[in-house]
């Protein structure tokens, strides 16, 4: 059989920007998304405002608009970083019990997380280094690895240190179990699962390097 | 019974006894009861357990009560952030307990705690290390982890208005966890920017019904600035 | 030990109204109250306007005040018997679920309830008298027995038939285990516990009577 | 996903399949969301289980779709009502079943359902018939029954004011079971008597989050009678 796999190796990996642009491509208009901590919140500035896509942060509020800046500044309104933000016209707000169970039942339609590793069959691995010295800080992190019908991943393929971080098993404390749908990376986007993983599309190698540098299957 | 108005933050806060588990407001900044805190570090009690989102910010707040070492033991989903260097340093330094929970259970175990529900089965944290040694169960196919309630006996909230029979309303995320813990503990204790008449708030606003509120007290907003609420 | 019980001997059994107003004192003022449906509904009527008592209803409200009449009447607005009702200032609305945690976590002082049966270590038996032929329908009972500080029961002592309602052991399907603190009857008022029944006040006969009438040990 | 604006009720609850849970909202005709049982009857969607606090009035709503022979099962905490004539008569004729349920277990089981809670500890019913067969759990001393979730295919609801993006406000204790039932069914209908635009109803009064609601209509508000109220 031949591939119909993508393979774009002769571009770079994609940008942190480029991948947050990939990323908001594959959510559906009219969804409700939550976008984790860090770069995941990236993701918003790439929606695009006709898609009706409602922003969920889980301290509270539905329909989060962007970053708060000046005289907008309001320290009763910030997103789940902390960070202050604004408000939509239509927007919601709730309490913390109210925000997880909307999470825990599976309201949300989508929420995209960092991850430290991803395992073949969909482990998340997010909260924790296991480094004995390191203060446990869990956050909503657990939550939001059931806490959505497609649980997406946003990261690196790979460390600083070029280790891989789509693994046969996770070797980092788990924050979920088979909870991972889709993983979108600098360097491809692959599918976890029972049969392994299967690859989506490459950048900057072709699946036969990523295989081989990953050391794990993958199934086209 | 009737919620009373205390004049002070002292007043708001007697009698809370050493070795009390107080369940205190807020996610960051937004919704601390920075005032009430401070009333509490003045009372004097010791030998806390704090139930919280958060293990402080800065050296205000949670991290004030703190450092002034009257808490044994912090219950919370985030303790870990850029400038919780109080609890940081008496945590590596064995003076302070922790309990980490998942956040959504954390607000689940004080809702079940107010609600009079004796355990509840949740899917989150099945598998990690926060769930180990707890009991599980399959029901339906998929496996859930047996949580249990918490409860307090007090618990310190920031809300923005009340009337005078402690019927609260809050401000955008500052909501977070007032109107959960405010079910939760034995005796509820709320701060608030204004305190109008019976009859100012309309009754399909309320969030936290009067019925759960013991004192309130008065306390003027607090300008944050950005720097604050983004630690 | 000489009995220290007013024993209103000489005087008729209470008339609903009079023990409606009889259990209306022992309200304390500030108290959040349900009155369960029927007659505990008319202790409402005594109640002093100054004594800042709240009461609940379990179809969502705090805050309730008397029934509607005329144009006051709003279908939207109704106690838990669905009979029309007003608001009062301060009121509060919440959706079910919220009230019964309310309920069920122990939040209000007082509820008072109708009964078919209470035993005499506080078994309520209210909501199905156990015949084969009737549709069971239980309502907020069984929650309402679990539900307050303080369960307390209005009813008849006995019977139209005569039979006593202070029973050994309930012979109806049960509502809630030993969940009753106070049994307040046109014939008198007591305490069921683990040490058995005591009695605090009688009307229209002796201790002595009643425990005879009764075929229950009656303590002082 | 987005919330769907229907224009006609039939419109509305199109699709429902024979054999479907329907959560039905209303206590007693508060909140009975008569407009689209009327177009579920004339849907013609058969062998029904209907979740509802009572089993129908008279011959309107519910009670209108029990004589059209639709329900196979009723679960519900008040059947038994002066004017349920069309229940009592099915169910003495064996024609539908009934659970009865606590009337807060019943929320709370939808609740779980909502809130991806695999099941709970309560303290109700605990030694009487309706938790012979139950499995109990004594914890701290107190016994629970465990409970399990209730959820729906459907809902139908009905509720005061929308946005169109589905946000959802409630009028006095018409609220009741309505925003229980919006979290606990795959698809959520709504019937309103008005629709706004978003930003028209203040972010903090928003009882149910248009995330809960799949699809709105507009429906005339009906003047009951006292009669009919009281009933």
């Amino acid at each position: 059989m031949t591939s119909s796999v993508p393979e774009r190796a002769h571009r770079p990996p994609l940008t942190t920007d480029e991948l947050a642009a990939r990323i908001a491509r594959d959510i559906p208009a009219g969804s409700y998304v939550n976008l984790g901590i860090g770069r995941p919140t990236r993701i918003a500035e790439h929606l695009s405002p006709d898609a009706g896509i409602v922003l969920h942060t889980e301290n509270g509020m539905l329909g989060m608009g962007p970053a708060a800046t000046g005289d907008a500044v309001d320290t009763d309104l910030t997103n789940a970083g902390k960070v202050p933000v604004t408000e939509l016209p239509g927007a919601a707000y709730f309490h913390h019990a109210d925000s997880f169970a909307m999470m825990r039942g599976g309201h949300l339609d989508v929420c995209v997380l960092g991850a430290f590793q991803v395992s073949v069959d969909g482990d998340l691995a997010n909260w924790h280094t296991g480094d004995p010295d390191a203060i446990p800080a869990v956050g909503g992190a657990m939550d939001l690895a059931v806490g959505a019908k497609e649980v997406l991943v946003m990261m690196k393929l790979f460390t600083r240190d070029g280790a891989a971080k789509l693994v046969p098993a996770c070797t980092y404390p788990l924050t979920g179990q088979a909870c991972v749908r889709r993983v979108y990376t600098d360097h491809g986007v692959f599918e976890p699962g029972p049969d392994g993983v299967k690859v989506l599309e490459t950048y900057g190698a072709t699946v036969a390097e990523l295989r081989d540098r990953l050391g794990v299957d993958l199934r086209r | 019974m009737t919620t009373t108005i205390a004049a002070t933050t002292d007043e708001a806060v007697a009698g809370v006894e050493d070795g009390s588990t107080v369940l205190v407001g807020g996610f960051g900044l937004a919704g601390m009861p920075f005032d009430l805190i401070d009333a509490l570090i003045r009372q004097g009690a010791r030998d806390l357990t704090v139930v919280s989102n958060n293990a402080g910010n800065g050296d205000v707040g949670l991290a004030a009560l703190l450092k002034a070492g009257r808490v044994r033991k912090v219950i919370c989903s985030f303790p870990r952030q850029s400038d919780s260097y109080v609890f940081d340093e008496l945590y590596r330094a064995g003076r302070v307990e922790l309990e980490v929970v998942p956040q959504g259970t954390l607000a689940e175990r004080m809702r079940a705690g107010g609600a009079g529900i004796g355990g509840f089965y949740s899917p989150v944290g099945v598998g990690t290390p926060l769930a180990a040694g707890k009991e599980t169960r399959e029901i339906d196919g998929r496996t859930y982890v047996l949580e249990f309630p918490i409860t307090g006996d007090v618990a310190l909230i920031s809300a923005h208005r009340a009337d005078t029979l402690g019927n609260l309303v809050y401000r955008k995320t500052a909501r977070n966890f007032g109107p959960v813990m405010a079910t939760a503990a034995a005796t509820v204790v709320a701060q608030v920017t204004e305190i109008v008449e019976p009859g100012t708030i309309d009754p399909e606003t309320v969030v936290t019904p009067g019925i759960f509120v013991d004192r309130l007290v008065r306390a003027e907003a607090r300008r944050l600035t950005v720097e604050g609420a983004r630690r």
